[in-house]
């Protein structure tokens, strides 16, 4: 695909100002038309340049854009020429709220940073508040945070399949394939924590609540049930001329690009570059398990689907581990307070490897009951800078395909 | 003298005067339409039902849409400017009117002459497929090479142009 | 050969419609107003305050100590304490909330109310079906709505609410104990100095 | 049974609109309408003197008009293609200013 | 009995007719003919977007609409009154009549290409020599309305969907046209009811359908790949597929218009499944010599129902493919097979009967489609692929 130097001159800064004029232009039009023919006059059509360069918004409302999100794409004739993403529709000002509040209570916020994955946000949170305390994890503690998390991302990667084979028209089947099974997956987290999608479970130092073995047998089912559903959905999916044909090629990363730019997760592994965190900094207990990191070598949308199949196979290896080798004992360090919880001056800055890449919380501690700084490294909008490298030169059918295979959730990327 | 018969005339004649004057260039594509399905319709009338279902396929399915596509890619449907007539837009009336008076005499001096009623030829698929296969197989074959160039010609005109002007 | 995926792909989706009539595994729709999925136990929506005994105010465990206020994340909790004391479950004079409000619309069901109130006051109920065409008022809930029965927390929370319920008579009995050990002191102390601290 | 007059004289007057179209007419898509008009009004013809023919067990008329048929629409898809070629050179399909023979 | 249970329309048309004066039977006999079809055409739709959305649900492990009535049985018709009630908003500066004009034309046409189908023994509404010709004239009248639907709701996207549309059906008309040349080369004539006349005896309990022979296979396929995309759906249904931002020729449309659309689409299926059922699956001939007890017309609703489940089943499981594939796979191996078809169709004609003509049959067809479609992938490096993990 086209690095930087080659984007054709015509994209290049004037062509903004230009664009900025003319649809300013446009407007003022506009609101003369109002006032000469009253309210109900034809309406502006979207500015078109001359040269047949069409400016379409796929706007916040568009059906395949993952939530409330913009691209202004420009086309000439099929081809994408330029792509603005345009994002903050869903900002709820997350990091501010939380340098008001106690650490504690921010901990339900960050449910509904990525809320595919909630329970990896609350494990990272922790882990963050942990390293800038200091708080020691006992061992059952850290299996249940290990369970936890490769449950979420099995649960997300099926979900994001699902989505791109939507995105691709496939009428919703293999989007409720992979539902039907996450629903299993969020029972277990329901019987656990209480709430499917918002768990709120980790606190600093273990889990709210101890695991039951009637919890565990069913967990070891699921478990046992899920290569299953993998190879049903690969037999469905992986072989299938027409995903291959409106997959493989499109949307290609090439390795330098993604590690420059900070992509993390799936989207860098299909590229090639061997980055997971689980291994590069073995944080948890995940040393004790033995599972692989699969690559892609092309980057393109076709591996980023199969490193996400590939991942939920492995998921599926360290649960086996996990829920074989638990241990017995405390879940909570009985010594940790719930409130008036004020760690020493000092940051910390904990990440682990969220189904969407590195997700990260930097924090900031004055020594008072609420963070000085509070700072969430969002995986998916970090993905999403590099959109336009991946778009330029696709059609627009491709672009959706595209940002399908991203995989962002608007909640993280706003936050 | 059936009624058939002046209802789809006068249908294909207003369609081929709506389409020689309307302003809006597709309106004049759709009225050729009009006009190319009442012919299709008096073909079925002289009892030729190979040649009318191939007019309606090859004319309705094929043409007007290459008619309407040449009016959209040269984007002279929108422009409505009044109908521009020629130049010498008198003179063309003029020629028309003279070629049909002269048609329409010598259709009427040699009306005695013309046989009106016979039989109506049952003609069947098989009888056209050999004529086609039959003494007509060289034509059919020119016009098979004929078409293959045509198919050909049209698309590098159209081609050539687009990868110029890259 | 051309179109081998694609077969294979429909004999996928030809097992999945013949498997959703046969097998309970692949069709796990539920008709939802007729039929009804079993509520998980410890699945939680919004708090509610427990009250023991039969009259709702008397038997309020909440004592107005305002800990779920200033804990509460969205702050949804508004409470007005009360200026005289009724007895709890202990026979102890405690303060009780004249006013406890809790605003649903807001709450966000995190459960840390239930978390930080040192007195088991507050529970997480299971109850969803809570819609309301009222968009204010029919979203706060006073704590004459708010208040529900032990039993109640039984039916819904059996594990949780027998711990609780051992939990606090385990206290009650250690606070009888210390009682009647404070009590023949208490009657000991009165005849030897008039004053002496109470 | 129509007589064979009422169709001459149909496809007289279908014959003289599309020459009348296709000399007043500026546009060039206009008045290639006007010649396929022309066409078709001689295949009407055509067909007339087949069908009121001595012999029409012969199938020559018939077979003229579906030759003719076939080579219109060559000469139709060839034509717009011209046209659409010179539009995108010229920026117009205005026969008046079509008249340079320049590349 | 079973002749007359066989020809019960037929008795029935007739008994009806004959209370007319002589003069008047044929018109009446027609226009019952013609009632008939509009009758039955539009309930079998109201009946297939029920079966659709109950069999993709039930592929989905859901359960398809159950509310409205028994089963979900009159869902249709509530759809239906929801269409009609449902306000019929024209844009601004639309093209009224062409705008009201271009659904009408497209039903009209497809219902007109009804007319030929032979959906029982002698049950055909007209049994015209160039049949199968008149089912293709009016199959290209619909491309028509198309655009006109697409242009005349003068909206930038619609006009865009149309061309797309417009475009892909010519692209597949032509391979539909050469794999029913085919069927006629072997039939020896162009009308329908000849064609299955053809194919209705049997050897053993086997028919002599033509899907059964090495030719008649690759046909029916090329003919079920172009039919598919002539109707718009499943793999090919990218003119309206939602995620593009280019929505189709019938954004502009609510209300009534809408539902018409709807009903030509659906109509369309039924006429080319029930045009791919007569040329290739015998049309309305049994499936086995000991079941032709059971009426004819029978037969023919049973196996075109069964290619609409075919459709159904299509657009379940297949993502879409993008426009370009899509003309490039109508361009450069649709219709270069469909010329194969033909040839080896010859050879089949003019070869003694025999096992030789099975073997060269099949044997050049069959390694023409495998050559072709590797030769497809490789060009545009496309595969499986295998992958590696690292530690």
């Amino acid at each position: 695909m086209s690095t930087f130097e080659t984007i054709p001159e015509s994209t290049s800064q004037t062509s903004a100002e230009h664009l900025a004029e003319r649809l300013s232009k446009s407007i003022t039009a506009a609101a003369e038309a109002d006032r000469r023919e009253g309210w109900n006059r034809p309406p502006v059509f979207l500015p078109e340049s001359e040269n047949g360069v069409l400016e379409v918004a796929m706007g916040p409302h568009h059906p395949s854009t993952h939530g409330v999100f913009r691209m202004d794409v420009s086309v000439d004739g099929e081809r994408v020429i330029r792509l603005k993403p345009v994002f903050g529709y869903l900002h709820r000002n997350h990091e501010k709220i939380a340098e008001g509040t106690a650490y504690l209570a921010s901990m339900p916020y960050t449910d509904r940073l990525d809320y595919f994955c909630s329970l990896t946000n609350n494990w990272a949170y922790a882990l963050a508040v942990e390293k800038l305390a200091g708080i020691q994890v006992p061992e059952r503690a850290e299996y249940i945070r290990v369970i936890l998390a490769e449950l979420t991302r099995i649960q997300n990667h099926a979900a994001a399949v699902g989505f791109l084979l939507q995105d691709m028209g496939a009428s919703g089947t293999p989007l409720m394939y992979a539902f039907r099974e996450r629903e299993k997956i969020l029972d277990l987290f329901e019987q656990l924590t209480g709430s499917r999608m918002m768990c709120n479970y980790m606190r600093f130092g273990g889990c709210r609540v101890d695991v039951t073995d009637a919890w565990l047998d069913r967990a070891r089912r699921l478990v046992a049930g899920m290569p299953q559903f993998v190879d049903e959905f690969e037999a469905l999916l992986t072989t299938n001329e027409i995903l291959m044909v409106r997959c493989q090629g499109i949307g290609a990363l090439k390795p330098d690009l993604a590690v420059n730019a900070g992509v993390t997760g799936p989207m860098l592994r299909a590229t090639g570059v061997n980055y997971d965190l689980r291994k590069v900094d073995h944080y948890g207990i995940y040393d004790r398990f033995k599972f692989r990191i699969p690559l892609g070598d092309h980057g393109d949308v076709y591996d980023r689907y199969m490193v996400r199949i590939l991942e939920i196979r492995e998921a599926v290896h360290i649960l086996e581990q996990a829920l074989k080798e638990i241990p017995a004992g405390p879940i909570m360090d009985p010594k940790t307070k719930l409130r008036g919880f004020r760690p020493k001056p000092g940051e910390a800055y904990g990440r682990i490897e969220a189904p969407k890449g590195e997700l990260g919380f930097y924090l900031i501690s004055d020594g008072g009951s609420n963070p000085y700084r509070y700072r969430v490294r969002p995986p998916s909008m970090i993905n999403l800078t590099v959109l336009e490298d991946m778009c330029l030169g696709h059609n627009v059918a491709d672009v959706v395909v595209i940002l399908g295979s991203v995989d962002i959730v608007l909640g993280e990327v706003d936050r | 003298m059936s009624i058939p018969f002046y209802l789809i005339s006068a249908l294909t004649i207003a369609g081929a005067v709506a389409a020689m004057t309307l302003k809006n260039t597709l309106h004049c594509a759709l009225a050729l339409t009009i006009a190319l399905a009442g012919i299709a319709f008096l073909f079925l009338g002289l009892d030729a039902q190979f040649v009318g279902f191939a007019q309606i396929l090859v004319y309705i399915g094929a043409v007007a849409i290459l008619v309407v596509f040449a009016v959209l890619l040269t984007r002279s449907g929108e422009s409505l400017l009044p109908a521009k007539r020629a130049r010498t837009w008198l003179a063309g009336l003029a020629i028309a009117a003279v070629t049909f008076l002269v048609l329409g005499w010598s259709v009427l001096a040699s009306l005695y002459g013309l046989p009106n009623e016979t039989a109506a030829p049952s003609v069947t698929m098989q009888q056209i497929g050999n004529a086609l296969m039959g003494p007509y197989v060289f034509p059919l074959e020119v016009v098979a090479v004929l078409l293959t160039a045509a198919t050909v010609g049209a698309v590098i005109v159209a081609m050539h142009e687009k990868a110029r002007n890259k | 050969m051309l179109g081998e995926g694609i077969l294979k792909g429909l004999a996928q989706t030809a097992k999945n419609f013949a498997g959703s009539y046969v097998s309970e595994e692949r069709l796990t729709t539920v008709q939802y107003p007729e039929e009804r999925l079993p509520v998980a136990e410890a699945s939680r929506v919004f708090p509610f305050l427990v009250f023991d005994g039969s009259e709702w105010l008397g038997g309020m465990r909440c004592v107005a100590c305002q800990i779920c206020e200033k804990e509460c994340p969205p702050k949804c909790i508004y409470i007005e304490k009360s200026k005289d004391k009724k007895p709890d479950y202990v026979g102890k004079q405690q303060f009780y909330p004249v006013r406890f409000d809790i605003d649903i619309s807001v709450c966000m069901s995190c459960q840390i109310c239930v978390e930080v109130c040192p007195f088991e006051a507050i529970k997480m109920d299971t109850a969803f079906e809570l819609a309301t065409d009222d968009r204010f008022g029919g979203l706060l809930l006073d704590r004459q709505q708010l208040a529900k029965s032990n039993e109640y927390y039984h039916s819904i929370h059996p594990t949780e609410a027998s711990e609780v319920d051992a939990r606090l008579d385990e206290e009650k009995v250690k606070a009888e104990a210390k009682a009647k050990a404070a009590a023949p002191a208490a009657a000991a102390k009165p005849p030897a100095p008039a004053g002496g601290k109470d | 049974m129509t007589p064979l007059g009422d169709y001459l004289l149909v496809a007289a007057l279908l014959f003289a609109i599309g020459l009348g179209g296709a000399l007043t007419r500026r546009s060039a898509i206009l008045v290639l309408i006007g010649i396929e008009l022309m066409l078709n009004a001689a295949n009407l013809n055509l067909i007339a003197f087949w069908r009121y023919g001595p012999h029409p067990e012969a199938l020559t008329g018939m077979m003229f008009a579906i030759f003719s048929i076939a080579v219109a629409a060559a000469e139709a898809a060839v034509g717009l293609g011209l046209i659409i070629a010179i539009y995108r050179h010229t920026q117009t399909t205005d026969l008046d200013r079509i008249s340079r023979m320049k590349g | 009995m079973a002749a007359t249970f066989d020809q019960i329309f037929i008795l029935f048309r007739n008994w009806l007719v004959h209370f007319l004066p002589p003069a008047w039977q044929p018109a009446a006999g027609a226009l019952l003919g013609v009632i008939g079809i509009v009758a039955v055409f539009p309930g079998l739709f109201a009946l297939t977007t029920l079966l659709e959305r109950k069999g993709l649900g039930r592929m989905q492990n859901r359960y398809g609409p159950n509310r409205v009535g028994p089963f979900g049985l009159l869902q249709p018709v509530a759809d239906g009154l929801k269409a009609l009630t449902k306000e019929d908003v024209v844009p601004f500066n639309a093209n009224g009549l062409m705008h009201l004009l271009a659904p009408l034309v497209m039903v009209v046409t497809v219902f007109m290409s009804f007319a030929v189908l032979p959906m029982g023994r002698h049950m055909e509404l007209v049994d015209m020599d160039a049949g199968l010709l008149f089912f293709f004239a009016m199959g290209a009248a619909t491309e028509l309305s198309v655009f006109m639907a697409g242009w005349s709701s003068r909206n930038k996207y619609s006009i865009l969907g149309a061309m797309r549309a417009v475009a892909q059906m010519i692209s597949y008309e032509v391979p539909m046209l050469l794999s029913s040349v085919a069927v006629v080369m072997i039939a020896g004539s162009l009308s329908l009811p000849k064609v299955v006349a053809a194919q209705n005896h049997y050897t053993g309990i086997f028919p002599h359908w033509y899907v059964f022979t090495p030719w008649g296979f690759g046909a029916a396929l090329m003919f079920a790949i172009a039919a598919i995309a002539e109707t718009n759906r499943s793999p090919f249904d990218l003119p309206e597929g939602e995620s593009e931002i280019i929505a189709g020729y019938h954004t502009e449309y609510s209300g009534f218009k809408f539902a018409l659309f709807f009903l030509a689409e659906y109509l369309g299926m039924f006429a080319l499944s029930g045009l791919g059922v007569t040329l290739f699956m015998g049309g309305w001939s049994a499936p086995f010599s000991f079941l032709t007890w059971i009426p004819s017309w029978i037969w023919f609703f049973a196996k075109v129902m069964l290619a609409i489940c075919v459709f159904i089943w299509m657009r379940g499981t297949l993502p879409r493919l993008r426009q370009d594939q899509l003309m490039n796979f109508a361009w450069k191996f649709v219709l270069p097979y469909s010329l194969l078809v033909l040839l080896v169709t010859a050879f089949w004609r003019f070869l003694p009967p025999g096992w030789e003509r099975w073997v060269v049959c099949t044997v050049i067809l069959a390694v023409a489609y495998v050559v072709m479609g590797r030769a497809a992938f490789k060009l545009k490096r496309v595969g499986p692929r295998s992958y590696r993990y690292a530690e």
